[in-house]
């Protein structure tokens, strides 16, 4: 058995409430690579999803997942809020009309999204982005499916956070901490970080 | 942090209103999406110019708004670009049936964004072209990093292309002319000492009391090197250095010279540079012919400075003369 | 100290070079003694009308210099007032043969060295008038004190008899127009920073991160008052009651809004804070129908704002509507 | 015998020296309850004056005084400058067409160049202004004029370092500091202070 749309619901609502907590160190390892908003541009994201969920009335898991996508696109803004937003419409989609969510399926709503955010983004494992932290997470995904949505979101996170922590020595080429040049060295990316703390936070919500 | 805000997170909306009080004859300003429109919009049977971003820039894009240069503005949150729908409500405002020109910074967020916007407005029919200023010399441009930065340049594809959308140039001539304002321009920007962003509350970064940093961008990004402080005649001659042998600016080049504030840098000293950059330019054989001097792309409340060279011929001369009436721009009217 | 400038006594010359560079068609520059000329000047048949005042104020004065506003502008050492010989030099170059009316910021050291010109240009056959300005409300005004200080209201005063003076007003209109201004007009400033003069070396006086001096005057003298920071709406209103007490202004009155940034204050701030103001003014039926929202009459790199209050007629609107061609004002041409 | 027209020429200069040495006392001093530029001013003023001084050409002890006062009106700028200017003009009254300068003749100097002072500027003694220093100091050069330039000149610089001394406590009424009020209490006065320093150079090198 996998996880229902409430399952999903509860899930996107824990991540969205982690988000709050982790903002102050979102925007200081912004602040120390980028222009320092980006837990607040999440945190005001992940505020409005929040609000949307409240709303209820969805039909099944990719509709909450949508729903969380066009939200985030419309109330993020910067970098961020296009990456997050077509990763998560990415995922709706590769999730379509099932009921439950298995192993399986979210693996592959992992893989899409990572397509997602590589298509817009064009970043490549190494250039210290988001991608750093996905591309592993959707391996380790992949080699978990048969054991069920929690275990494939914890191997996630587990690589996720990872691979957040070796962009720390590696020179940006994507992304405004690009700008720094080797200035950028030494500094964990902000976003590879949110990608992994997203991911825990999913995967310890998740109930199966 | 000391800045006369309330709530930090409150600071774009209440400043828009501020914005709406102080022009009403000039300004539409609308909240929820935020967007900063001609008072006139739409003007029927002209392309629509719309350019936007992250707010903190000021009077970059929103001061720029009316005859003669943008149609609209979408400000976003502080230094976070604007979202997709922000700026689709935006186009649909303004545009007036001769398709939409969008003027974007070239930062990932602002292009991610405007671009998502471009594909909803083209879904509704509206013919929207973007064009990306990258003017900013600090950071190598190469095809496989974020490319460069657009900076104070913006400003001129923003009068130049407003001039000729105002004299009824099409959508084509628009883009190409976009286009071309940006391949001639080059910007370098320095600072001696950081900002604070509102929702942060602490500098973006610390400098010492003799040192400065080269290459700033407009986000309180640090920049690409920190250097000893410097007299005005050596900060001023590495960023004329470094923008003149970069398109490479040739003797006998015309050229806009604008002196640009971060936003701190007093008057006084603006013009002090100016001076001295008109002097090297002169020594370079560039013919300065039109000039720029105040804190028009500014970074909060950051004390420094940029430059940005313009090549110019004489169409662009007479489009940068033509009428403009803004906030923080008029002239010929 | 961190500014872009080169040596500290040069500061002053080298920025009027800048300025003479920027503004080729506009203004004549002349140095030792320095003077900004409207380039056309003299203007025959016209009243000149002339001010000037330490520098470190800019745009103040230099930036008003042109057709609508001064005929010449005396700018002294940073924060210190012109010289006699200066200002006499300025009148000569300037007048038309129909008088020269000076516009005199009230501080003593204004007060003494205009004066002293006024008496040399007397004798030498040339009619001039001085107006004082003294708008300052955080001063205490008495006959055994130095008296109000003159602030951001000096800028109204330029502008409106700049515009009458342009129309062809005599002295004896203009200088009772100038009377007239002064008496309706009311200005109170605060600071979040301080400024650094350039031959000092260190901030003015020195504010704790909670603190915020209300009352300060545009030179970095401390103000009256020091009080823990507060919120927009807070300082704000402070200003307000203070300006709308002092006159008083009161219900039904029509007035010009001129939000003021000391120079380091960003335009989002200083836009927000307008906001405020302009609904503060409204609730006490105060009708705003001109506003200036900028850093025009500035204390250097100083963060903090003033507000000033000019109560209108249809005669005042009519001028201040006028066109002006200036460095930092240009409107109607 | 009195002091000839190199006498009051080696004194000025002295005196125009001295103000080099004080600047940055005279800077900080104004800095705290004015604008900071009461020692730049006076410092641009007497190196002014000093270059006029070597020009030399001077018929009499009253012409020195006389390119003092105007060099420092055109030169200084600030309340400053037209009241030290003010005050040697005055002097330069004073002393009319005498070839050399007595006890009484300084004395007198003094005097008129204290009723300058007053009259151009409007203060009173306990506003906290120059004039304090200069008020005792010129009563107390008339109580001493059959003792010769120097004897006058070196009471008059005591009394006027005592005057300076005594605008510590005062609120001042004229000139910048007034805009502080009560505040400006606590704080020696800069132009009384300079008004001291060049009264006890003055005294020091006059030679009888
Ligand atoms: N081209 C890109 N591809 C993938 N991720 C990117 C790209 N550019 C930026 N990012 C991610 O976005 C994060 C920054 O997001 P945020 O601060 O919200 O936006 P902005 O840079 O516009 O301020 C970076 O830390 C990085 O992980
Ligand atoms: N009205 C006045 N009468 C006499 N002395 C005055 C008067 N106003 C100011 N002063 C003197 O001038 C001094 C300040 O001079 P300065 O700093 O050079 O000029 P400013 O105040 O214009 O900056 C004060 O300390 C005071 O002694
Ligand atoms: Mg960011
Ligand atoms: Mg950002
Ligand atoms: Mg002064
Ligand atoms: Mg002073």
């Amino acid at each position: 058995m996998g996880c229902s749309v409430e399952d999903v619901t509860a899930a996107v609502r824990a991540a969205a409430e982690v988000v709050r907590e982790y903002r102050d160190e979102l925007v200081e390892l912004d602040r120390e690579i980028g222009d320092g908003d980006h837990g607040e541009n999440l945190h005001r994201g992940f505020t409005a999803v929040l609000a949307k969920l409240d709303g209820g009335g969805f039909d099944g898991p990719a509709s909450v997942l949508k729903v969380t996508a066009t939200t985030l696109i419309s109330t993020v803004g910067g970098a961020a809020g296009p990456l997050y937003g077509t990763a998560f419409l990415r995922a709706a989609t590769a999730l379509g009309d099932a009921s439950e969510v298995d192993g399986q399926l979210a693996a592959n709503a992992l893989a899409a999204a990572l397509e997602g955010v590589v298509a817009r983004g064009k970043a490549a494992p190494g250039d210290k982005t988001m991608v750093d932290a996905l591309t592993p997470a959707v391996t380790a995904a992949q080699s978990t499916v048969d054991s069920g949505v929690r275990a494939v979101l914890l191997a996630a996170a587990d690589a996720a956070e990872e691979g957040a922590a070796s962009t720390v020595p590696l020179v940006a080429r994507k992304g405004r901490a690009s700008y720094l040049g080797e200035r950028s060295a030494g500094h964990l990316d902000p976003g590879a970080r949110s990608t992994a703390v997203l991911l825990r936070a999913l995967a310890e919500a998740a109930r199966r | 942090m000391k800045k006369i805000i309330n709530d930090p997170a409150a600071v774009v909306a209440e400043a828009l209103r501020g914005m709406a009080a102080a022009h009403p004859d000039l300004l539409t300003v609308r909240t929820d999406p935020a967007a900063i429109l001609r008072a006139d919009a739409p003007v029927a049977g002209r392309v629509a110019v719309v350019s936007g971003g992250g707010s903190g820039h000021e009077p970059l894009h929103g001061g720029f708004v009316g005859p003669g240069m943008l149609h609209a503005a979408c400000p976003g949150p502080v230094f976070t670009s604007p979202t997709p729908d922000q700026v689709q409500a935006a186009i649909e405002a303004v545009h007036g049936g001769a398709g939409v020109l969008l003027i974007v910074k070239n930062y990932t967020g602002d292009v991610l964004n405007f671009e998502t916007a471009a594909e909803f407005a083209l879904a509704e029919g509206i013919d929207v072209r973007t064009v990306l200023v990258d003017d900013d010399v600090a950071v190598k441009d190469s095809l496989y990093t974020a490319g460069r930065r657009g900076v104070g340049g913006t400003l001129l594809v923003e009068k130049i292309v407003g001039a000729a959308a105002e004299r009824g140039a099409d959508l084509d001539t628009c883009e190409q002319l976009a286009l071309r304002v940006v391949a001639g321009t080059r910007s370098l920007g320095m600072a001696l000492t950081a900002c604070t962003v509102p929702h942060v509350g602490e500098p973006s970064f610390t400098l010492a009391e003799d040192e400065m940093e080269i290459g700033i961008g407009i986000h309180g990004e640090p920049g690409r090197e920190r250097l000893p402080l410097e007299p005005a005649d050596g900060i001023v001659r590495r960023l004329v250095d470094a923008i003149t042998e970069d398109l490479p600016f040739a003797e006998g080049d015309r050229a806009l010279l604008f002196t640009n504030s971060m936003g701190g840098t007093p008057q006084l000293e603006l013009y002090l540079a100016h001076g001295i950059a008109e002097r090297l330019l002169a020594e370079r054989g560039i013919t300065v012919e039109r000039r720029l001097v105040g804190p028009y792309v500014t970074s909060l409340e950051m004390q420094g400075m940029s430059l940005t060279l313009c090549r110019l011929d004489d169409e662009l001369i007479d489009l940068w003369d033509a009428p403009v009436h803004t906030a923080a721009l008029r002239w010929g009217c």
